[in-house]
């Protein structure tokens, strides 16, 4: 492919010199974050198990993309453009909830999901009961 | 390697001096942007046919039901859903997307941005293959067992979930896959259009000096693919209930209906506007053009565009209101309904207002321009109707509905269809169209248009409800009048697809022996008239052209000639 | 194949590839938000599938994450070599990012096979529909991403269009940060 | 306006009647203006040798005034109709009659593929009692009564439409709605499916029969009581198959079809 000119990293922002904790480093809080997101429902209480694992999957995010993704150097409309898309998605579960997530609402009763909870709870007992059920 | 360094004086990279390539290379292989412009257009040219047939086929069964029709012969309840399911989804997925988006898009914005061709010209065609690829399945899907998908455009299941309810299982299957892969072709399209026009705009362009159209059509594309998403995870989980029998949208498996239909018009809105704005770019440059003005607040109609972009996300379930969701939301979506009504209007206003001053001259392309501002003004004030909720309890699904829709997506994806073409066809292929032909294809279509619709508006008033097949089951629909109204619809779509004819002929007769066209023949501003009509491979033999002013500066105080293009340096 | 200039020209200052990127993440995000929204809503609506939800291996979800995690760190280790022009090391990189996205569809496929076997398959419950369907489109994307990271390592050995491996690298941490979010979701919400 | 094409035979009819009416007023009054300004300036302005156009910018607060006004008026308007239009939704959808105010009778609605069952309560006014009396395609209602209905469907989504009484409301496989409506009319009229539900979707009408109370009385008596599908069928998980539930097998899908002149493809047999 003759190409012209060489076409190393485009000039027009100049190669961010690597700052902040070595990559390595960074693995490392990773990886400690995810034995806490582990180990912390283990204790079987929800507000821990709430913070352990959804709380720690918010900061292992926002660490792989400030220094794996480099979205803090980057352009800040780069930022505003995914933030946007992420609330997005927040506004249309949070629209949708009142339908899908909640079984009844005004004048209206979803029989059907409400039927498949207690199913789905009386066959979990049903399995639990029988002898030598399969636990692991 | 300074990209930023001023590549006018080079003479044309290295395209210029490659042989002539072989018709496969040159035609069905190429990356160059105009020549997928091209297919998109043809290939959406080609599916307008079969849209055309299909509403043919089902409104001849409308006013003569259960008769023979010929060209089809009759019309059963099957086949009913199946064509009114085509031609909803023809028409705006493999129609007014297509060219008003991808064909006009991939043409317009290298040249108009005074740019070579699209940042990525292979993903370019390779968007365009799939895009092919789904026409060719959705075609495929008329002919499997079963016949074509029978559950209208928006397949809601639990209809079009399972086999033994739509009868039309391998259909759904493959109407669902096809939908999805023009969906993919469209995304990455989308991207290539944004990156694009960030990014490779001619040096001098500034944010306001970029033509609307391009502007339209990158807004369209950043709608598509901020709101695709949702309706492609549901067609994964919908192909999934249709072939796996999963229970994501399966009452009796805790899945949930009404989940599908909040996902598809979380989609569905947005596509609407998705559409319009292309079709409002189109309007905005022709406008200028021919009534020779600067267009009335630029920063106005952008940021009302913005502004309709951002708000139509906000507005989807009003296409739910009396569809089983919680009747205390279905305010909070009527509400925001009617507030966008307003930047959309104002855009109209702006518009209107661009005529003040001008020398409006009524050629093809103004005539097809003006006409789009009359015919959508109905359009968008029918829709105030099915917005407010308390109206829409009656209107719902009613060919009221039918009538409103129609008076937005008839003068977005043809009325802006013709305009756009008729525009550019001089600068496309480098000769001119009929304008006599041109103004009795208009007239041949304008006034049966209206014809059909108007009509429709006052059945669905009088209780006519959507996608039935024969209203003689329906006493209170046979009272005195009512089918004679249906009648007089179907004789006006008649007339409407007859004068079609002289379009495809004007078009295709001018394509090989049209009048030679300048570069420049309306005397417009817009970069694209600095390339020679045909434009080569590369755009601008002389060099990329630099951008001076913004794109309307038409009969400029301090300047002799009532324009001034954008790529002219001084006075 | 000649690029054209517009490829070269930079009007935003962000090279055309990776700002091409920034939006393929941007439509992805709300690709996986309206599964994992879908999901989300029917888990809290359906209580009992926390039944169901015991039955997944929340080891073999732990050490993926540790896996996507460490073929992260490759990925980023290889922009570093590739911004320093080293174009082998950066290659070498980016196959062992490949590697440790392989050794993730592995432990993947072990896993499934072992919850298909004991009858937790696709349509035994909405919730795994849920989970395969979440989990399958995530591996595609791992899948696709491997394999074009396999292009570019190819040309990145030879020296040309280093940019590009930043550009995979941005693209394989966010399908990193969806497992983040997924394996949550799906395997420790119990 | 519209009740002179569509008698409005239900209380809330009016109403909505009425809104439309506004919107109409408002609506059609803008639209003309915009229309007339339009042609108005292509003639005004229409081309004429030696005339240059102006050079007007639209930025300059004087000529943005000319957008402007509209605009505001436009957002002053929508206001007005949609406090209108959610004052009647806020009487059809979210108001229900209060039982122990007035006697309120219920009715059971059930779609499928391709017929409505309505179960009455019968002489006793009470449901899921000896002499319910459920019917295909015919719901019997009396003037001056106000229904609650409980609408659900055994399969697809179908629509529960009565234009006379401006009433639509969709039914959902596995979800009970509920709505009310009051007649204020007798006569017999439509009841359509607004919602496509398969091949059979043109041709499941039904009819509703406003009755005076004397003739209701005497209908029910006349009508042997006859049992239905209970509503929740997809709750209790009533297998719809069993055709034996209630005297009465509504019809399953061939059978609607059948009655129509049908076949099983839809195609009319001659």
């Amino acid at each position: 492919m003759a190409e012209l000119t060489p076409s190393v990293a485009a000039p027009a922002t100049a190669a961010p010199a690597h700052h902040g904790p070595s990559y390595v480093k960074t693995w490392g809080i990773l990886l400690g974050l995810l034995v806490v997101s582990v180990v912390g429902p283990m204790l079987e209480i929800r507000v821990v198990t709430l913070l352990t694992a959804f709380g720690v999957a918010l900061v292992k995010a926002y660490i792989v993309a400030k220094y794996f993704m480099h979205i803090d150097v980057e352009k800040r409309y780069v930022t505003y453009l995914l933030f946007t898309m992420v609330v997005l998605m927040g506004l249309m579960v949070a629209a949708v909830s009142p339908d899908v997530l909640k079984h009844d609402g005004h004048r209206w009763e979803n029989r059907a999901a409400k039927r498949s909870v207690v199913r789905g709870e009386n066959s979990a007992k049903a399995a639990a009961a029988l002898p030598g059920a399969v636990h692991h | 390697m300074s990209a930023a360094t001023e590549t006018h004086g080079h003479a044309g990279h290295g395209h210029d001096a490659h042989h002539d390539e072989g018709f496969i290379k040159k035609y069905l292989w190429s990356t160059d942007h105009k020549m997928i412009g091209f297919q998109y257009l043809f290939t959406g040219i080609l599916m307008a046919v079969i849209g055309g047939f299909t509403v043919y086929a089902f409104r001849m069964q409308q006013a003569f039901p259960g008769t023979h029709i010929p060209g089809f012969g009759r019309v059963t309840a099957t086949d009913y859903n199946a064509l009114v399911t085509t031609h909803g989804s023809v028409m705006v997925f493999w129609v007014a997307m297509p060219v008003l988006i991808a064909a006009l898009g991939n043409y317009l914005i290298p040249l108009m941005i005074g740019c070579d061709d699209m940042v990525f010209p292979r993903l370019n065609r390779l968007s365009y293959q799939i895009f092919l690829l789904s026409s060719v399945v959705l075609v495929a899907s008329f002919f499997v067992e079963g016949g074509a998908f029978g559950g209208a455009w928006t397949s809601y299941p639990p209809l079009s979930a399972k086999a033994e309810y739509s009868l039309t299982g391998t259909g759904s299957s493959l109407w669902l896959t096809a939908v999805a892969l023009e969906f993919a072709a469209f995304l990455m399209g989308g991207i290539n259009f944004v990156t694009t026009v960030m990014n490779s705009r001619a040096p001098g362009m500034r944010m306001f000096d970029v033509p609307m159209v391009v502007w339209m059509i990158v807004i369209a594309s950043i709608l598509f693919m901020a709101s695709v998403g949702p309706l492609v995870a549901g067609a994964i989980m919908l192909l999934f209930d249709q072939q796996l029998g999963t229970g994501f949208f399966d009452p009796a498996k805790g899945g949930d209906p009404i989940l599908w239909q909040h996902l598809f018009w979380f989609f569905g809105h947005p596509e609407v506007y998705v559409v319009l704005l292309p079709a409002m770019g189109i309007v905005a440059e022709i406008i200028t053009v021919f009534s020779r003005k600067k267009l009335f607040g630029y920063k106005t109609v952008l940021y009302t565009a913005i502004g309709t972009g951002v708000l139509s996300f906000f507005v989807w379930a009003h296409h739910q209101f009396v569809a089983g969701i919680d009747p205390r939301m279905a305010n909070v979506f009527s509400v925001t309904t009617l507030l966008i009504s307003i930047p959309v209007a104002e855009m109209i206003f702006v518009y209107i207002g661009t005529l003040y001053g001008g020398s409006v001259k009524l050629n093809t392309p103004m005539l097809w321009a003006l006409s789009f501002i009359a015919e959508f003004l109905l359009g968008g004030v029918t829709g105030i109707f099915l917005g407010a909720s308390g109206a829409d309890v009656y209107f719902h699904d009613t060919y009221f509905v039918v009538a409103h829709f129609h008076y937005t997506f008839f003068p977005i994806a043809f009325i802006g269809a013709f305009a756009a073409i008729t525009y550019w066809f001089p600068k496309m292929f480098g000769r001119e169209m009929n304008d006599t032909w041109g103004k009795v294809h208009f007239w041949g279509t304008i006034i049966p248009f209206n014809g059909i619709f108007i009509p429709l508006f006052l059945l669905g008033a009088r209780g006519d409800h959507r996608r039935i097949y024969d209203y003689r089951h329906f006493p209170d629909l046979m009272k005195a009048g009512m089918q004679d109204l249906r009648v007089f619809a179907t004789v006006c779509l008649l007339v409407l697809l007859a004068f079609q004819v002289v379009f495809l002929v004007n078009l295709f007769y001018s394509l090989v022996r049209g009048k030679k066209a300048s570069a420049n023949p309306w005397n417009a501003n817009t970069l694209e008239w600095a390339a020679p009509s045909p434009p080569p491979h590369g755009n601008f033999p002389e060099g990329l052209p630099n951008c001076y002013r913004g794109p309307y500066e038409y009969s400029h105080p301090d300047r002799a000639e009532d324009f001034w293009p954008q790529h002219v340096k001084g006075a | 194949m000649m690029r054209p200039i517009a490829t070269t020209r930079s009007a935003t200052g962000i090279p055309t590839g990776k700002l091409a990127v920034w939006w393929l993440i941007a439509s992805e995000i709300v690709i996986f938000g309206g599964v994992l929204g879908g999901y989300i809503m029917h888990r809290l609506g359906h209580p009992d599938w926390a039944h169901q939800a015991i039955h997944t291996n929340t080891w073999a979800g732990a050490f993926n994450t540790f896996v996507l995690l460490t073929s992260s760190l490759a990925a980023v280790l290889a922009h570093q070599a590739a911004e320093h022009g080293d174009g082998k090391k950066a290659a070498k990189m980016l196959y062992l990012t490949v590697v440790g996205g392989l050794v993730f569809l592995v432990v993947k496929s072990f896993e499934w096979s072992h919850e298909i076997h004991a009858g937790y398959t696709i349509t035994s419950n909405t919730f795994w529909s849920f989970y395969y369907t979440a989990a399958g489109i995530h591996g595609i994307h791992v899948i696709v991403g491997m394999i074009i990271m396999l292009f570019i390592a190819a040309d990145a050995a030879k020296g040309k269009e280093l940019q590009r491996v930043e550009n995979v690298g941005l693209y394989w941490h966010f399908v990193d940060i969806v497992w983040i979010f997924l394996f949550p979701l799906l395997y420790i919400a119990k | 306006m519209i009740n002179k094409y569509v008698p409005s035979a239900s209380t809330f009819a009016p109403d909505i009647d009425n809104l439309i009416l506004l919107i109409l007023a408002i609506v059609g009054f803008w639209f003309l203006l915009a229309e007339f300004v339009f042609f108005g300036l292509i003639l005004k302005f229409k081309e004429e040798p030696g005339r240059k156009a102006q050079y007007v910018s639209g930025e300059k607060p004087e000529e943005k005034k000319w957008v402007s006004i509209p605009h505001y008026a436009t957002l002053v308007f929508d206001v007005i109709i949609v406090v209108m239009a959610v004052k009647v939704w806020h009487t059809v959808k979210i108001e229900m009659p209060d039982a122990e105010k007035e006697n309120v009778a219920n009715v059971r609605i059930i779609a499928q593929q391709w017929a409505w069952t309505f179960v009455h309560p019968g002489l006793d006014g009470k449901l899921d009692t000896e002499d319910d009396i459920a019917t295909v395609d015919e719901l019997h209602v009396q003037e001056g009564q106000t229904y609650v209905f409980e609408l659900t469907s055994r399969d697809v989504l179908h629509s529960f439409s009565v234009p006379v009484f401006r009433l639509k409301q969709d039914a959902i496989p596995g979800r009970i709605v509920k709505g009310w409506f009051k007649p204020t009319m007798t006569g017999q009229y439509d009841i359509q499916c607004t919602e496509i539900c398969g091949i059979g979707h043109g041709i499941m009408p039904a009819r509703i029969l406003i009755e005076s109370p004397e003739k209701h009385e005497a209908w029910m008596k006349a009508t042997p009581p006859t049992r239905s599908a209970p509503i929740d069928f997809i709750a209790t998980e009533q297998p719809l198959e069993d055709g034996k539930v209630g005297a009465l097998n509504p019809a399953t899908p061939d059978a609607a079809l059948a009655r129509n002149g049908l076949n099983n493809n839809g195609e009319d047999t001659p």
